[in-house]
């Protein structure tokens, strides 16, 4: 067992942070949890749960239309957390930012309103072998309500894009979508120079960016991605809310996705004008207190310093990877070493099943996400039922890694004892 | 008087109305007190739509310098706006163009000028920016 | 002033329970604060705010997919939301309930997924003169798609839907959608008769909720209703979080709305096949914590007792009734009386303009709304700006009304003066 | 023995099992134990698609009686799936419907009884019920 007071990155205290997250100190079974499902979702600090409880507390209220204080105190609280998303993430202008409930719905709606304006029979939607579900189905259901396909950029046995016939997969495509960080396997794509070919032909392109934005700094004008999309419950904010990032051209092109209250301009049953950005594209009464807390979040993270938050990760990815090494019979899932890889290890031991090694991770207090990840067809290219998967957020410690570790030997002697 | 002496002395009237409603009654008032606009010019041209008020504007470009006449359904946005345009009218475009209007706010009526409310006034303020610097475009060009 | 100690329904105790929403407690511009935006949206008593704080600090995780403890536990608290709403609307089955972000949303979802199996060019949607935004531009935009048109019950100078008509105007309807309770008028629609009539046709029938489930008994059974929408923050719930109803049989024949994690069973580049009710529409995370809030909202007014709350807000509208009329000058726009009304009371007063009288109450401390409150084409049936609209919720007392009368005079004093 | 019998047996086996890793050690050896299933019966049609493991189930009708086969990839599931079919093979199709599977709540693997996890063990209960209702039927028609 290491010295857990070995602060791996000298400007983070981990042990310091872990208290900002008291759910974390608690035993399941007997055993102190130890929390490795941060790809699924991540834990809050006390900052972001204040921040919504201190909006209901005192301005909760209906934002834009009111005319009496609360209203507008909660509007400047909204729109703020709009301005702190746009400068987290470098984008021009604070109304290019889209509140959604998450990645998927931020997919949906430029699959579902790019797809109306833009998509024809024979045309193609070009995809990558290792996306999320929520970047494959959306684009299935609006290929088939139009005629268009779905093309696949295939993936090798290390888990790496292989792009040296990108430049044919790009023929007839209409728009790019895949993601910056693999949730299956945790690989960084190499997402600037696929961005960079796709404009060569003047095709756009969208960055799933739900495993990213939490590990890396992401700056969309460096970028010059067209749109992106992440969900604030991965990015120790609350559930329920995320972003869309689109270039103020490419929305002022898309047709409005859901209608309703806030959207639009004028309404009579003959005519309805929609409003201007971002607001066209967020129909309803918006999530006031998740869009505070997801604010609040991103605060967090900028008072610890994202490069501060890499660097911490990095190490103790180093770490993880060297030590799960040791571990007999393991495989990963996914080759790539700790700098090219965010958050993420997948891996097998033996022929055990992942899910039998999950519970037994479980019993011991170990949370890891076992199965296919909404990933299916990672695991049908790789021909495996799924993996485990243990995933790294900015508290996780070396103990953690160890008693992960020692979790493992122990579940594969009991499994194949 | 330049536009940031206009707007001291409202700044300086405002600081005798000690509570907010003889600060709104004067405002009212001065809502009331003359039609600001020949109604041939209330047209649909120069209607700025706000989501809760409505203010027509028009501009007048002589000597060099901008005038202004308007109107508004809501009498407190009216109020407000026959005070911008006391300021702002008689002014040349570039004056108009580099203003900055602080009365608004210094007299406590700052949600008029948060476009989260997206009223009316705002969006006269910014059509009166707008005309100014057409104008200031223009004779540059000439 | 009348003495507020009188409680109006001995069943409820007023100033007991307002202690549970600490919000209004408050002062503004030196008043205490008098809330009477509450159709806009509700303040959230401790134990919703509580419930939310709760689960972050104990088990927030992902839900559904999760081997592991957290995961499990919060996937049961989540399900137990949907029970619990199932059971306060009394559906058949727990998955006819879906969770969406709001009533918008749950609109939008049947509006685009209707639309798409079952309406063609030449089609009508039935919505009524009195209907909020979010259910007039769904439907807009799925019959601009489909060719489609968008037919209108009209409403008279009471704000009464004109029914006689009503069997001619369902002639080549493939859906009724309209309001429970308006928004900008507050009259109770005669709701079993408008479902039963179309029911004679076969026309399904979606009732748009929003402002009914948080004053009285809604059992979708007994209305024998296919469809219900509404949002928890207008039910002292979280933002964020509502709720789409729908029948076992239409939510079965409706193809998925969103697509992504979740909503799958399997998903190969070729061919994806859906999951069962209600994940078939629930893609990517939901928001678990304001799922979990909304149950706890249920919770909490199941404890008042549903008809308390509706007895005691009935009793308040009569004396808000009583007392506003007897300002001079003011005029209702829309006439139910207290039995026929909930919630919501809109008005005018002499030639006022309804932002300046609203500026005014706001400067005394007094929230309500002014304007079209999403329900444009209401003010052009009644060719006016706009309305002041105050909203009761179960917490607002006598003391409220008569605030707010003294207001009025006040602003209309100041204004005509 | 009953079904009921047959469940507190296995309830009475596990009390004697303290800890969690004995207790899976014994239903990971019992998953080892033997194959539980004839590979022709392990096809498509028979096979139950959970979310996380699969399961493998073929039944058998002989003189009243239901019996069941069955295999899974994962190996917990598989211990699970052994029990299962030890406290249930053999039986009538009627108890097989009343019966109420309670052995795996009490042995403390009630996770795997949640629907939320979806996982194979689940669906394969589901499964039999099935059969079983499907056979009673028959039988009462019969
Ligand atoms: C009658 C009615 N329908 C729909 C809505 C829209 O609800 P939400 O904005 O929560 O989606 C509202 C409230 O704004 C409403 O009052
Ligand atoms: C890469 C990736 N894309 C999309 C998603 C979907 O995000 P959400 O479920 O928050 O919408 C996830 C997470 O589940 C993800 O990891």
């Amino acid at each position: 067992m290491h010295d857990t007071t070995t602060i791996s990155d000298p400007a983070l205290n981990i042990e310091h942070l872990r208290k900002d997250f008291p759910i974390l100190d608690q035993t399941i079974y007997g055993s102190p949890l130890v929390y490795l499902d941060n790809a699924a979702t991540t834990q809050k600090p006390e900052a972001v749960l204040k921040a919504m409880d201190d909006y209901y507390h005192t301005i909760n209220s209906n934002v834009h239309r009111g005319v009496h204080y609360l209203s507008q105190r909660a509007t400047e609280a909204y729109e703020g957390s709009r301005q702190k998303i746009a400068d987290f993430i470098n984008a021009r202008h604070n109304h290019e930012i889209i509140f959604t409930r998450g990645t998927t719905e931020a997919i949906n709606l430029v699959a579902a309103s790019f797809g109306k304006k833009f998509l024809q029979a024979g045309d193609s939607i070009l995809v990558s072998a290792v996306e999320h579900h929520s970047n494959i189905v959306p684009w299935q259901l609006i290929c088939e309500e139009k005629g268009a396909t779905l093309r696949v950029i295939p993936v090798d046995d290390n888990g790496e894009l292989i792009l040296h016939d990108l430049h044919r997969l790009l023929e007839g495509v209409k728009l790019v979508a895949f993601n910056y960080v693999s949730n299956s396997l945790g690989i960084i794509n190499p997402v600037k120079h696929i961005i960079s070919t796709a404009h060569s032909y003047n095709i756009p392109v969208l960055l799933d960016a739900a495993q990213a934005v939490q590990h890396m700094e992401v700056d969309v004008q460096d970028l010059d991605v067209d749109f992106l999309a992440f969900s604030s419950h991965k990015l120790y904010g609350p559930t329920g809310i995320g972003v869309l990032y689109g270039k103020e051209e490419w929305l002022n092109q898309l047709p409005p996705y859901q209608g309703g209250g806030e959207m639009i301009k004028t309404v009579t049953f003959e005519k309805t004008t929609y409003n201007d950005l971002p607001y066209k594209f967020e129909a309803g009464t918006p999530d006031m207190a998740g869009a505070i807390g997801l604010g609040a979040a991103i605060d967090y993270i900028l008072g610890l310093g994202i490069r501060n938050v890499r660097q911490a990760e990095h190490n103790l990815m180093t770490y993880a990877l060297d030590t799960l090494q040791d571990v007999q019979g393991i495989r990963f899932i996914g080759k790539a070493d700790s700098a090219n890889r965010a958050g993420v290890i997948s891996f097998l031991v033996g022929d055990i099943h992942p899910f039998d090694l999950g519970e037994i991770l479980d019993k011991q207090g170990i949370a890891v996400r076992t199965g296919h990840h909404c990933a299916q067809p990672v695991m049908d290219r790789y021909c495996i039922p799924g993996t485990v998967r243990a995933s790294l957020a900015v508290y996780n410690n070396r103990e953690d890694v160890d008693r992960l570790a020692a979790g493992i030997r122990k579940a594969a002697k009991l499994l194949l004892g | 008087m330049t536009i940031q002496e206009e707007q001291q002395e409202i700044i300086a009237d405002f600081e005798y109305l000690l509570n907010w409603d003889d600060k709104y009654e004067y405002i009212i008032q001065l809502g009331k007190e003359l039609p600001l606009i020949d109604s041939r010019y209330k047209t649909e041209d120069n209607l700025i739509r706000g989501c809760q008020s409505r203010v027509w504007l028009h501009a007048d470009f002589l000597d060099g310098k901008l005038s202004f006449t308007a109107d508004s359904d809501a009498i407190i946005t009216k109020g407000l706006v026959s005070l911008v345009i006391k300021v702002l009218s008689g002014h040349t475009p570039k004056e108009i163009v580099d203003a900055e209007i602080t009365f608004i706010e210094a007299i406590g009526l700052s949600s008029h000028l948060s476009p989260t409310r997206s009223n009316g006034l705002l969006s006269m303020l910014k059509q009166i920016k707008l005309y100014a610097l057409a104008y200031q475009a223009k004779s540059v060009h000439s």
